[in-house]
């Protein structure tokens, strides 16, 4: 089962490599952070996935965080224009 | 176990590719985002890699903090970048310009000097016995001694506490130099500078209990298992920082007095430790009592982790919020302004 | 119960690839964020009920379906703000 | 090819690759974003070693020295990028200054790497 559980892992972790692409290419700033939000789901995913697969419970603790903390920089990046930008413009 | 391997090329393939990516291709928005990948593919392997304190505390860093503030400066220096839908036309040195781009001699040199360097890190490397020690033996022959049971924290807040010590002067520093190029003496008042979107009001005040449960968690559970005042203060960090950004009560709402006294909490916990232990007859600075030692630390690692905390989510709030607003709300800060 | 939690676990792979694949394949933003919404919740989801059926303990249980709710909250809202900011710039953008 | 040594390889590639960027790009963020690789690149060195040192658990002096060095990482990191917003402050409002506004790096990413 350990394995099995690693072998899944290894294969999200191919998925994650081939969706860099989609940050590679964009073309939209949103394109990248979606693919940026795939990994992070794809992240707690394998991390769960490894937590299970070492019997590991604080791996746990960190997929927890992971799960929250990816809002941190969409937050950040949706927060509109700042006043020094619409100076600019 | 043999798919291990495969697992670790993987992630050292996606670990290379993104930051060669990063350096090499020219939209700053992109390598923002390949930055914050490249702190989700570390944190990976650190929890691989049987590291699972660094996991912890890169899950927050890494997928957290540093993108909130590298989208934030994008915003301010690059303003222009992200306003078309196309995304930004990457620029190329221009020929009326030629004169300000590295020559082509810059880049022979610069790969001279690379391949040099990473020659003599790879003999380094590899020079390395396959098996050692190190200092593993050691900790684990006094971690009974230690009055915790996780040896991280043993080490962290015991063998080598001056590290944690000056670490948390490293962090008032950089906040101090934060506070410098800003025209004024704290976050208080700083507002986002845009009313906070709905949804990430009712999504953060759903959260933030979660986060700071968490928070006291990680604490907790440091005697005994990963997690600790590091960890639990970069977690208390985010969640001050997501407060504010869904413009909800944060670092900058904090009353003046209560500000300064949590950064200097952890700092000035541990000098009153030092000048005690050294005070003391025959006894060694930093050093304390066996029977005292598991009070002390929790006790320290709780005000480290306010420390930590709130250093760090003011740090962040101040570089999110820009230069802007150095004249709008927090105008009344301004009086005592440091002289440049 | 072991067949049960590899039955789940190679679902919510597939619907990992199913995203990833969206993600490249779809021609435009809105629809691959429709595609991944779906195609991550769900995969984190099967991933996580696989990991309940052979959890040791209930405490790990519970953290693990915490862990998926939580996950829940936050992707539903990051594809809102997303959704949003490119609405938001198509507007500029027209006027 | 032992787990230590594949990713203190990795470790190494990712220092070189991090000077390379420190030395060649000009845009002062990305020097930012390379110097946060070199860290990553040091700390991985680091966590390899302690993984190579396993007793009853994982060598913890690395780990606890890692640990601080992400905290300070992040610090120094956000310090660097308020300076960077002060620079383009005092460059003034207009965006085609020199320094730190506009963004010169070369395009091609074929030479951007040892």
């Amino acid at each position: 089962m350990q394995t099995f559980y690693l072998g899944v892992a290894a294969f999200l972790l191919l998925t994650m490599v081939v969706g860099l692409i989609r940050i590679f290419r964009g073309p939209r700033q949103e394109d990248r952070l979606m693919a940026m939000q795939l990994f992070g789901t794809t992240g707690v995913a394998v991390l769960l996935l490894l937590a299970a697969a070492f019997d590991a419970s604080s791996m746990r603790n960190a997929a927890l965080i992971f799960a929250v903390l990816a809002v941190l920089a969409v937050a950040a990046y949706a927060r509109g224009p700042n006043r020094r930008e619409k100076e600019i413009k | 176990m043999s798919l291990a391997p495969i697992f670790d090329i993987l992630l050292i393939t996606a670990l290379l590719l993104v930051s060669w990516r990063l350096l090499g291709n020219s939209d700053l928005f992109q390598a923002a985002v390949l930055f914050i990948s490249f702190g989700l593919f570390l944190s990976l392997a650190w929890v691989r890699l049987q590291a699972p304190d660094i996991a912890l505390a890169e899950a927050a860093v890494g997928a957290g903090l540093t993108g909130a503030l590298l989208f934030a400066t994008l915003k301010i220096v690059e303003p222009k970048q992200g306003r078309s839908k196309n995304g930004a036309q990457p620029k190329s040195c221009r020929l009326d310009r030629a004169a300000e781009c590295p020559g082509r001699m810059h880049y022979i040199l610069a790969s001279i000097f690379v391949l040099g360097l990473a020659g003599l890190l790879l003999t380094a490397v590899f020079s390395l016995p396959d098996t050692a020690n190190g200092l593993a033996g050691l900790t684990s022959g006094f971690l009974a001694q230690s009055g915790v049971e996780h040896p991280v924290t043993a080490v962290l807040l015991n063998f080598r506490l001056y590290d944690t010590w000056l670490e948390l002067g490293v962090l008032l520093l950089a906040l101090l130099g934060v506070l410098g190029t800003r025209d004024r003496l704290g976050p208080q008042n700083v507002t986002a500078a845009q009313p906070p979107n709905p949804v990430l009001s009712w999504l953060v005040r759903g959260l933030a209990p979660f986060m700071l449960l968490a928070t006291v968690y990680l604490l907790w559970l440091g005697d005994h298992a990963p997690g600790g005042a590091f960890q639990a203060g970069v977690v208390l960090a985010a969640t001050l920082v997501l407060l504010w950004l869904a413009g909800l009560g944060s670092v900058v709402r904090m009353p003046r007095h209560a500000w300064l006294f949590s950064l200097v909490a952890g700092f000035s916990a541990m000098l009153v430790l030092a000048l005690c232990t050294t005070l003391a007859p025959d006894a060694v600075a930093l050093a304390y009592p066996q029977s005292w030692a598991k009070a002390l630390i929790l006790l320290l690692e709780s005000v480290a982790t306010i420390s930590i905390g709130v250093i760090l989510a003011s740090l962040t709030v101040l570089v999110l919020a820009g230069e802007g607003e150095a004249n709008g709300a927090g105008a009344a800060e301004t009086d005592g302004k440091n002289g440049m | 119960m072991h067949i049960l939690a590899v039955l789940l676990c190679l679902a919510g792979a597939f619907f990992f690839l199913a995203g990833t694949a969206g993600l490249l394949r779809f021609p435009d933003s809105p629809s691959r964020l429709h595609a991944l919404t779906k195609a991550d919740n769900l995969g984190l989801g099967l991933i996580v009920l696989a990991l309940v059926v052979t959890s040791s303990s209930l405490a790990v249980a519970l953290k693990v379906i915490l862990v998926w709710l939580l996950a829940l909250a936050a992707s539903t809202s990051i594809c809102f703000l997303l959704g949003q900011s490119m609405l938001r710039q198509d507007q500029r953008q027209d006027q | 090819m032992t787990t230590f040594h594949l990713y203190s390889f990795a470790a190494m590639l990712l220092a070189a690759l991090g000077v390379y960027g420190l030395i060649t790009r000009r845009h002062l963020l990305r020097k930012v974003m390379a110097l946060n690789i070199i860290a990553g690149g040091a700390f991985l060195l680091l966590i390899s070693t302690a993984y190579r040192n396993q007793g009853a658990f994982p060598d913890p002096v690395p780990h606890a020295m890692v640990l601080t060095g992400i905290v300070v990482a992040i610090s120094a990191t956000g310090f660097a990028l308020a300076l960077i917003q002060r620079i383009q402050k005092q460059l003034g409002q207009r965006p085609d200054q020199e320094a730190g506004d506009e963004n010169p790096d070369q395009t091609e990413t074929s030479r951007s790497g040892p």
